[in-house]
């Protein structure tokens, strides 16, 4: 039966620490993305397109936001009676009770899950990269060829390679070789990590890798390289398209804004290979008199009574007359007040900007809220915040809420739940 | 805790047409508010009161309301007990038996049967508000009345059909009128109703033995001689839909941020279909203003005063203004419309200059290229 | 990997009538074989075929088909892009406006038009086996052929009707016959097509344009002059009804064990309806032999080559021998039954005994009180 | 709205290790009970029978079959959008990360969930006891009493009474005092472990609880009588009809008989108030010529060819020739070979019992297998065995594969996975 040829798990289990206040509260593949989307929203829909129905998410870190937001899979059609996605979070066992301690590990201790699903091939995906991509075709290839191990890799520029896990490959796009970000890169064709592996020969490598106490239990650092020292049958297979891992602050303000530069690129217009994602439940947005929105993105329950340019905005967005927004990400329920002006921020769920604040790159500066995650001259805020009136804060900033009670006077918390 | 009632949402209405809008499709999928269809907000209506059996019946034309309602995901109302009953005339297998003439009221009585509730709430589909029946039921259920109508009183104009409600002094019943000539009280029908699920199902199997095919709000409200029907006042805002000015000023209204935070701003969610449509994209020259906008649109050009449904394309150095442009419509560049209603699908080519009257918009069928 | 076809099941066939069985219902959607109905097995063929896009279209009597099928949730065919289209004559507008006259014809169209797939396979609803269409698929492939047609060679009678194949040495169709006289092949049709959508597509437009207004497997058979039309045997076991005699006697065939293992010992899952029942529970002083039970049966009395669906009650004293009772029949104490089929919900009072033969077994319609 | 009225959170978290190998390989609430269902049938019927479409079942071992069996929560209509039934495992915060330590904590720790559903009551029940209940009524009662908290009670014998949580309580039904398991009980009014707290007032004790280092972290032991000695408003409100813990081997085993010896009082054939459960999707079941199934219950896909005799069968067993099952367990999948004989077994899933085994109440004398979990003669098979042929086994015996290799003359284990 076609159903068990694939089943699709999903790494969701990090903490995305690079991206600070933005996944404190939630996990990573959780965090919005492109005014409608979360970024898990791009690996779920690929995999309903390619007719893969049974994903697993492998969720550790904060798994509540992620747990909810997936519900009963219905949004990515994925509510199946057979198949489905499931949620599958560590777990105690008569023998053991750990946390996941590595991507191999994770796969390793839901074996049984993959057993219970009976598939002849497993996709293994990270949950933290944007692209569209057709797994049917890859699979094609990995059965074609007989592979053991199928890992699609992205052309990168030759001088950034050495940011990248890279493939040597031979003439037939074999893996000869596996370099983990080498100084002088050999190839520019860096994995993106998209494996597809025959399960047999998987759960073969994952018994023997547990075993190991050395091993780190991790696909890159230690289940290719083995695979590559016993001469497994591992095949590259080329991906061209848009793809960008969202792991850091500049990555993610950047990829937001492809969508408004590159708009062809992801392409969310094209019906044949649609992204899915939870329905906020809200009126059409409202755009008022006075307003102006120029080169953005929008969505659903937004009202803009002022200036939005070049900025991605989610669900439920209000931007209040004479505030400006420019270069920014704003998620859902955010509220700039009146006079405001954000320049390059990304404000998470429900936070207040108050009236005449300044924030972001034009306001220059140190403050006690710089951050080496933020670079760029991008600041973030926290989720649920009351960022008090006139406050002013300049570009690197990550503001949260302290323990201190010291930034209470440039900030409040006002989430219910802590 | 729960209203121990179920639903029956009436599709159509034998008195209203809505001429090209109304030609493909019946009164209650007629696309409304940029995101919905009329249905959806008697259905979430229904639903967030905890009503969670509904019947839709519709006198012919079922496929967009089949297409629109589907399984009635959208409302959570795809259960395990059918949450959404589509009730077509051809439900009922006795009537092939008679010779295959349709006949919805025996598919009704069925319906109604087939549930325990104490209540049915009886709906046409010409009205939008926002609000749960909870004060209605209870209402009804302390004034002792048979039938229960809901009504208002708008400052503005009815329109026409509209039905209005005589009252006596105890709120009962004792005369209506449809667009009477000197309307002598202000009372006009929603034309929702509740009454017993066991005397509805009276009724109707009396119509049924009478021989009679229909089975309205106003039908029921007639009753008034023999049963005690009372009106019970909603005070919140209603639009109403009774044709082509009406549909185009109600519409409207929704620009308006009071009646829209009415609407749409209350814990009420106003369920629909979902489309997955992209966000929307502004360009570089764009220039909205006071207008509603939905999902999936790539605006481009002039947009004032004006209701844009999902999928809407609206080109470079086209001018749109008062206009409802409906879904997945492509408007050209250098396109000129005021006062245009745009149905589905739609193609306005390059330079075309479309210019109705507030009271007389323009109105272009499904699918047309002009 | 995927079959990329879309499914098509002809629900009712013009010349099947199983009498009482089929006055109340589809032909598709006769209970058969304790939790089943007909149209389960072929829906699960499908399914198991990776098919995810099934149209079933019936000539009249949905009420109890739709009432099975639901919303596809049984057969995992409740998708967003509806998994099952229910198609009945009315679901085309256009026919309203042309005086309301059904014209299944063109709903049958919108539907191959509505997805992408390269084949439809179109199958009647009177043949049981549990197989994918793999195999069908690929042989159709890789013949060339525009239109393939399944058939089987059974030792048993195949039963009136059923339609003969005369093939040529290369499989292609030359000759077809409904009940000849002299069978001059053994090879019977199984009602089963594969052919391009596109083909089917034009085949029904042609129709159409000719004023037809039948579809049938057999009329897509009958082309064999204009197309090339071939036949693939399919060797595994199958079950055929075409009347009352065949259908008891198909029931009957699954109390033989290698028969039953054939049909549901497969990793192919038959899906159904799911209705929540109890375990059965079996009473102190029963005797059942050689028979198959469904959930939520309640038996102390004697239960011998008999087939019960689900929530019968055999009480005690009770005696039913070669019977088919089906779900939420009450047969009380000191009842005696021998070749009797009992439709659903009828009730056999205390002490009552019915007799009938093998080949001409007692019917007793939906909900009798005996 | 009605929705968000109240909230069910189903603890199944526990390990339930008095049920011995058959909470091995899976939590508690998934173990197999009366013939079709699963323990957790019972309380997620008894929610959506009474109107609560949101519930969360709290896991943390082994929680996989679990997890798959609930899956999209289609079985229960806990298929919804808004509500349905969800997951909840423990997980890492950026703050901590801990398992539940206890079943208070265990909702401690999903506060967050809690709060996003934003209920005016939370009803917590266990994932272990079987019967059938309209928590509706329950909560008229809570709102109509003004209570803090509302416990079902059940009146117990008195003289079992000193087994139980026991509940005093003044004239008009009011909590006044709580005994775990007394020695002289006051009262027979046994806690069911099914509560209702008002949300407002068990957050404040929750979060209060979680700050006292010396607490058990238990409803039982903390929470309860917490309240009572703040004066909190603690209503009894009294159940009558079945109601069993099944915690023990012999109270399963018992539990399961009723259906069979006292089948009105759980009555499976009420349509008003249906148990629901995963369909195994598997024919009706077969009984053959010379079989004889007397006072027993079966199910979908079993096959009858020899004798089966006060007996719960769940579905796709098989009972050969010759074979004879008695007063026995027998979960999904088992079969039982040619000429074995069955006499007070429990036996797990897929467990083939082997030609002419002899095991149970009627075979006398001591075994390697004897477990003091094992009572009253009933002897128990794991998951997965296969029994070899002509082997004996007594009663009271827990029948394992062991580490040692030395079971091997008499067991072999089948499963793919361990």
């Amino acid at each position: 039966m076609a159903r068990n040829e694939i089943i699709a798990m999903i790494l969701a289990g990090g903490q995305g620490s690079r991206l600070g206040v933005l996944t404190k509260h939630l996990a990573k593949p959780a965090v919005p993305f492109g005014s409608r989307y979360r970024i898990i929203d791009f690996p779920l829909s690929n995999c309903i397109n390619s007719g893969i129905e049974t994903v697993g998410v492998l969720t550790q870190y904060q798994p509540l936001a992620l747990n909810t937001y997936i519900g009963n899979g219905h949004p990515w059609d994925l509510d199946r009676n057979k198949g489905g996605a499931f949620i599958l979070p560590p777990y105690q066992s008569s023998e053991r009770s750990d946390w996941y301690t590595g991507t191999a590990n994770a796969i390793f201790q839901n074996i049984e899950f993959i057993e219970n699903c009976d598939p002849k091939h497993v996709l293994i995906l990270s949950g933290d990269h944007i692209y569209k991509m057709n797994y049917a075709k890859m699979l094609r290839t990995h059965i074609r060829e007989a592979a053991d191990a199928t890992i699609a890799v992205f052309e990168v520029p030759w001088e950034e390679a050495s940011r990248f896990g890279l493939m040597n490959t031979d003439e037939n796009d074999l893996v000869i070789d596996f370099e983990e970000k080498p100084a002088k890169p050999k190839s520019n064709l860096a994995s993106m990590g998209v494996y597809i592996f025959t399960w047999d020969v998987l759960r073969r490598y994952l018994v023997e890798d547990e075993r190991n106490l050395k091993s780190n239990h991790d696909f890159g650092k230690n289940i290719i390289p083995r695979m590559l020292q016993d001469q497994a049958k591992l095949t590259a297979y080329r991906f061209c398209g848009y793809w960008k891992d969202v792991g850091t602050i500049s990555s993610l303000w950047e990829s937001n804004m492809d969508i408004l530069d590159r708009p062809e690129e992801l392409n969310f217009r094209d019906r044949d290979w649609r992204i899915y994602s939870k329905n906020p439940v809200k009126p059409a947005h409202y755009i008022a008199k006075n307003a102006s929105v120029i080169n953005s993105a929008l969505t659903d329950g937004c009202s803009i009574y002022g200036t939005v340019e070049h900025s991605v905005l989610s669900n439920s967005v209000t931007v209040e007359k004479g505030a400006i927004v420019k270069d920014s990400i704003l998620m859902p329920g955010v509220t700039v007040q009146e006079g405001a002006l954000l320049d390059k921020c990304i404000v998470g769920f429900e936070t207040i900007i108050g009236r005449n604040v300044k924030a972001g790159a034009s306001v220059k500066g140190k403050s006690r809220f710089t951050s080496p995650y933020c670079q760029d001259q991008i600041t973030v805020f926290e989720r649920g915040l009351k960022v008090r009136d006139k406050v002013e804060i300049p570009g690197n900033c990550m503001v949260e809420i302290g323990d201190d009670g010291e930034s209470n006077e440039l900030i409040e918390y006002t989430f219910r739940v802590r | 805790m729960f209203i121990n009632a179920m639903g029956l949402i009436l599709a159509d209405h034998r008195k209203i047409n809505l001429g090209d809008l109304s030609r493909p499709r019946a009164l209650a999928a007629i696309p409304f508010g940029g995101r919905y269809r009329i249905i959806d907000f008697m259905l979430s209506n229904m639903v967030n009161s905890g009503i969670s059996q509904i019947g839709v019946i519709a006198l012919s034309k079922y496929k967009s309301l089949m297409d629109h309602v589907g399984t009635g995901s959208s409302w959570d109302l795809d259960r395990k007990q059918p949450g959404l009953n589509l009730l077509p005339p051809y439900i009922n297998t006795a009537n092939v038996d008679r010779g295959g003439e349709a006949d919805d009221l025996n598919g009704l009585l069925d319906f109604f049967r087939a549930y325990p509730h104490k209540y049915v709430i009886v709906a046409d589909s010409n009205v939008i508000f926002n609000a749960t029946f909870d004060e209605f039921v209870s209402k009804h259920e302390e004034s002792g009345a048979d039938i229960s109508v809901m009504y208002n009183r708008d400052s503005t104009r009815y329109g026409s059909p509209s039905m209005i409600l005589n009252l006596d002094r105890r709120g009962y019943l004792r005369d209506m009128m449809m667009d009477p000539p000197k309307p002598s009280a202000t009372r006009c029908s929603l034309g929702i109703a509740v009454l017993d699920r066991e005397l509805l199902i009276d009724l109707v199997s009396e119509s049924i033995a009478r021989g009679d095919r229909d089975f309205s709000i106003d039908g029921l409200m007639k009753l008034y001689k023999q049963y005690r029907v009372r009106g019970i006042e909603y005070k919140g805002k209603v639009l109403r839909i009774n044709s082509i000015p009406t549909y185009f000023a109600s519409t409207m209204q929704l620009l308006d941020d009071a009646f829209r935070n009415e609407l749409f701003g209350s814990d009420l969610p106003v369920y629909t279909k979902v489309k997955d449509e992209a966000p929307t994209l502004y360009g570089e020259g764009n220039t909205v203003s006071n207008s509603v906008i939905s999902d999936g649109c790539l605006i481009t050009g002039e947009v004032t005063d004006s209701m844009l449904f999902r999928g809407v394309t609206i080109s470079k150095h086209a001018i749109v203004r008062s206009c409802i442009i409906m879904q997945d419509v492509f408007v050209s560049e250098g396109v000129e419309l005021e006062n245009v209603i745009l149905d589905k699908n739609c193609v306005i080519r390059p330079g075309i200059k479309l210019v109705g009257q507030q009271d007389y918009p323009v109105v272009i069928g499904k699918g047309a290229i002009v």
